[in-house]
């Protein structure tokens, strides 16, 4: 060992010789795309709970030399122990669970129907990826790859990251990167789309107030759900499962110490690792390719086709049932829980200033939730 | 087989959105059963909280330490 | 692809499919087993804490085609991370111990005893056990599996899930449901017994006041239970090492942001995952067989000799020391902290109503837990 | 043979009860003198809570921020 | 089975059999250390929140028979799980971001050159530990265990385990307590060497009071470190990455939830494990040898050299910069975060009661933190 | 080759201490070319706390139920 040899060795390593090596563009583009996301979290207050983790992972997992997400890298250890394992989106969904109160959705079951609705857009994208991969050379996305992609469109974190992992772990980051995104950009994604379907007269339709739920109710809720899912779906029972039991944890009453970790430092703590793990597949060679390109596009189209699907049900909803229904909740139908119930009730008040939409939209956009885990269950099921 | 794949989408979708509709639909039906059922037996369920066997016989403690203790395996076992 | 066969595929997959196949019955019961447990936590207040989470395992575990519980699914990574490892017993043993004030034993010594005599129930059960798989045909437990079962009677969930996952996994689930089940009808299962093993005169009985306890002795206490434990029985030092860990970061007063994650966050982290695991060893095969009933009785049977032989010996040394015992404080050695101790103070009340026993039981009642830890460690170091 | 394994169980009763008393009649006896030594010299020991170096030394603290700091590596390390 | 053998072999495997088994004393020597660690702790509080779990850790791996540190021990698979794969330390620089206030540092930028001043006695303890090896028979340390027992000079747990565990996971232990024992000890250590190396006149420097630092510089500040270290340093991010990732999660101050988790309930959990697995590594045979004595002596050799270093570079920068600094504050760039900060502001205040030297000393001490850290990147990336 | 190794100690103190000072005084350059901006900018960065979107769209939630809602998703998923 001497001084000079030594110097030139540590140069060597240096990210500037990183990135002045073969390739190492590419990792200094995703270092700045990972800085564009952190700063899209903090000052435009895109999801920052997911996206600082997740931008701040795909930096470390680009440092040339480093091999942070490399086989013995602590980003490859815990996306291993956790991703690949599929634990932290179930973990995450048990504490969504612990959080959510399907009290509105219980109080007007037929809402329920545009939760379902709005995941057209998973579909559609999942056709739309395949057109697109024929058509386009430089694209070449398989049926798994397709099916992942579609899942944006379910506007939903843990069930887009469960699924991706399980049908192409290679289109994980970008895939979780878009969900994030879009999510973010509810407020932003649905209103034209909401106003452009629906009559000024619609918009200002009030709806009748919710009836009172019973606690015994909320209780057998979750349970209902389950064996719903274990007799028509158990490829979707992993995600439904773990979000009732965080359910039946709030709701039982007799746990609150459960649930309230569930719902706090559980949560949290696999938040931060799970971004970290969802970073570290933000590689350059994967991310800076014309699919990538794809998978944004196609994720938008998701979104607006679900929202979409969502307001033309529930125009029609509103057409042959009894008492009136608003278009506007369908939208929420997307999940994105709570933005696009906040979106509905928003763009309600614009043309009813009295017309308080967000506990009528809460029902789509929780049903919204469940209703894109069953989607992710038969793409599990029929894309293995 | 391009064509094919394409077409597997198609029926991806078909099978994929009859799915959801089932299953909401079927959610939808037994939540409108357990309502009826709820609505008209309501008198049956209190809405109290419900209630464990420990905070009940927390009556009977008597002590701070009692009270310390009573976190214990009641709690975790 | 086409659409009916994706169809059949998927009512191939189905629940509904799955109960109608050969051994599907059993998962269905075994459903409808973790729904009672469930319902007993809830509404019977039947330690819902640990029933909750293994009520809703088994129902995971159980559910045809999703594999929740076999390797590769997510309650079998749990398992084996956790319990086949033996980490979630001893950090829930870490809380417990932060959480217990040993200053009632330390106040008066003698009274440990009877947390040894109870743990009569164990060894008792154990031979039951044999002399059931040697009189039932249908009943085949060796002697492995008699000391899992035997360790219901330790009235210690941590306790009895180490031991299990050690000796006889197979038996796992349906030991812990047994043992916690029990604990939570530990006011209907001891008072007769207490009531038919004393006079009335003797549940009379008054204690004198206890001596007060310095912050110096309770630090000393749980560095003193160690060694004792490591120059007699080492292999009872993971289960005590742990229980006398975490009264140390609760007594030693210095480190109390551990001690509280300790007693709260982590306890319940593990709590929620251990429930789970166990439940995931509530599969239909191993749990719906006579050997289940045989050990419900025995395991009842346990709690039931346990306080017999706490009441006993406390009727002995009142009879022999010269400060007054009253006997009822005897069945509190079964441990089932601290319900068995209230249960003491509960019919103390009956027959003397300005009798407080509560803090006299506390005694015996953390000694339980000792003893039976202790008793657990000569089973694993014979039983191997 | 099954005759042989109720045996082992009737010497696993026998030599188990006894670990856990002798386990608990040594514990109550290095208690007692704990005790006798603590009662003995009760005044060497007062019972004011366990002082940390760094509260002690938070004395010498004089901004907000320090204190914020202080939580560190004093804390971990 | 019969009543004798049983007991026989209980005896076999007491500890009592086994400290009077061949090496078995070896054992009993470390179980009173451990003892003595946590007496230290609690009755002295050095590091106790380290030295309590770190000694009860040591103790249980030195019980005879109970293999608790070996192959299928829990404490081996706790270190496995969280030190061998670098997860813990990590972990807990992640925490010690959150914690930390970089604001100091910031408003005086050049103060940071002190930090680096004080890593000085990494190195020279280094070569000094070399030396030991080559002029004492007796003891053997190559490259690699020099450096991993200069890191001692760090005066920074997390650094100090990280690298140990990389370059000599033997000597892990010894050198952990060394660490945080003299940490615990720069009240008593430093104060000398600093009176000795001054005059009473610099003792009384008054330095002018910080100018503001605002939220954003506070939130560029970490990015801007982590390019810095990806730039010129790749093998120290994983260390730097976490405390700065850390330090944004705090000071975006849009993530709180995370935030508060990672310095509390996060920090808590790892450090209890991370303690029991650095104990785990007190086995007899590694640490009763002439080599430990080498590391205890050559870790107090690298806290004084490093405070030399810290107030000489101090002396000299009041020489040539144009707004004095006062020297006291070159101590506090060992790191041993806040305790070095503090102790420059007490003995400032012994010569001139109305200096507080506690924020300027701020600077030095946290730049110390990154300066280690940067010293460990070199030793990784040249040591191996 | 012990001769070796001492040297070898020797390259790597020179060589760290180079590189750890390296470091910092790029570090200090950095931040004080920052400082500089942030000084000569600071009415462009108003010291308010930087907001997200939810809790500003907070604003338009009506009723408790809501507010607790607001913690999901939003939040984590
Ligand atoms: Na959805
Ligand atoms: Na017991
Ligand atoms: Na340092």
């Amino acid at each position: 060992m001497n001084i000079l040899e030594s110097f030139k060795s540590l140069w060597i390593d240096t990210g500037v010789a990183g990135f002045l090596a073969t390739g190492g563009w590419g990792n200094l583009i995703m270092i700045v795309v990972g800085l564009i996301l952190i700063w899209l979290a903090i000052k435009k207050g895109f999801e920052p709970l997911l996206l600082i983790p997740i931008g701040f992972g795909g930096i470390l997992a680009n440092i040339p030399g480093a091999g942070i997400a490399h086989e013995g890298g602590f980003l490859y250890i815990i996306y291993n122990m956790g991703i690949a394992s599929g634990l932290f989106p179930l973990l995450i969904f048990l504490g969504v669970g612990a959080m959510t109160d399907f009290g509105p959705l219980i109080a007007n079951p037929k809402t329920a129907l545009l939760g379902g609705a709005a995941q057209l857009g998973i579909f559609a994208t999942l056709i739309g990826a395949l057109l697109l991969s024929k058509y386009v050379p430089a694209i070449g996305f398989d049926l798994k790859d397709a099916a992942s992609i579609g899942i944006i469109g379910g506007a939903d974190g843990p069930t887009a990251i469960f699924l991706a992992s399980r049908l192409s772990p290679d289109l994980l980051g970008s895939i979780a990167v878009a969900a994030y995104s879009y999510m973010a950009l509810v407020p932003i994604i649905q209103p034209p789309i909401m106003r452009a379907l629906t009559t000024p007269a619609e918009r200002m339709i009030e709806m009748k107030q919710l009836r009172h739920v019973s606690k015994t109710e909320k209780i057998i809720f979750p349970i209902l759900v389950l064996i719903l899912c274990i007799l028509l779906l158990p490829s979707a029972t992993p995600l439904i499962g773990m979000l009732m039991f965080g359910n039946l944890l709030k709701e039982s009453g007799v746990v609150d110490r459960l649930s309230n970790t569930a719902q706090n430092e559980l949560i949290n703590i696999v938040t931060i690792l799970l971004g970290l793990a969802v970073g570290s597949k933000l590689a350059a060679e994967k991310f800076l390719t014309i699919e990538t390109i794809g998978i944004v596009l196609l994720g938008l189209a998701a979104f607006c086709v679900g929202t979409a699907g969502g307001v033309l049900l529930a125009k029609l909803m509103n057409k042959l049932s009894k008492d009136q229904i608003n278009p506007l909740i369908g939208s929420a139908g997307v999940s994105a829980v709570p933005m696009a119930a906040r979106v509905s009730n928003k763009i309600g008040l614009e043309s009813n200033p009295n017309n308080f939409l967000l506990m009528h939209a809460m029902g789509p956009n929780v049903a919204g939730v469940i209703g894109s885990a069953v989607a992710a269950g038969v793409l599990l099921a029929l894309c293995r | 087989m391009t064509e094919g794949i394409i077409l597997d989408g198609l029926v991806l979708m078909v099978v994929g959105m009859s799915v959801v509709f089932a299953f909401l639909a079927l959610m939808i039906g037994t939540m409108n059963l357990c309502a009826a059922f709820f609505i008209r037996f309501a008198h049956l369920f209190p809405d109290a909280p419900v209630k464990t066997a420990q905070p009940a016989s927390k009556a009977d403690d008597c002590t701070a330490i009692a009270v310390a203790i009573a976190a214990i395996k009641a709690r975790i076992g």
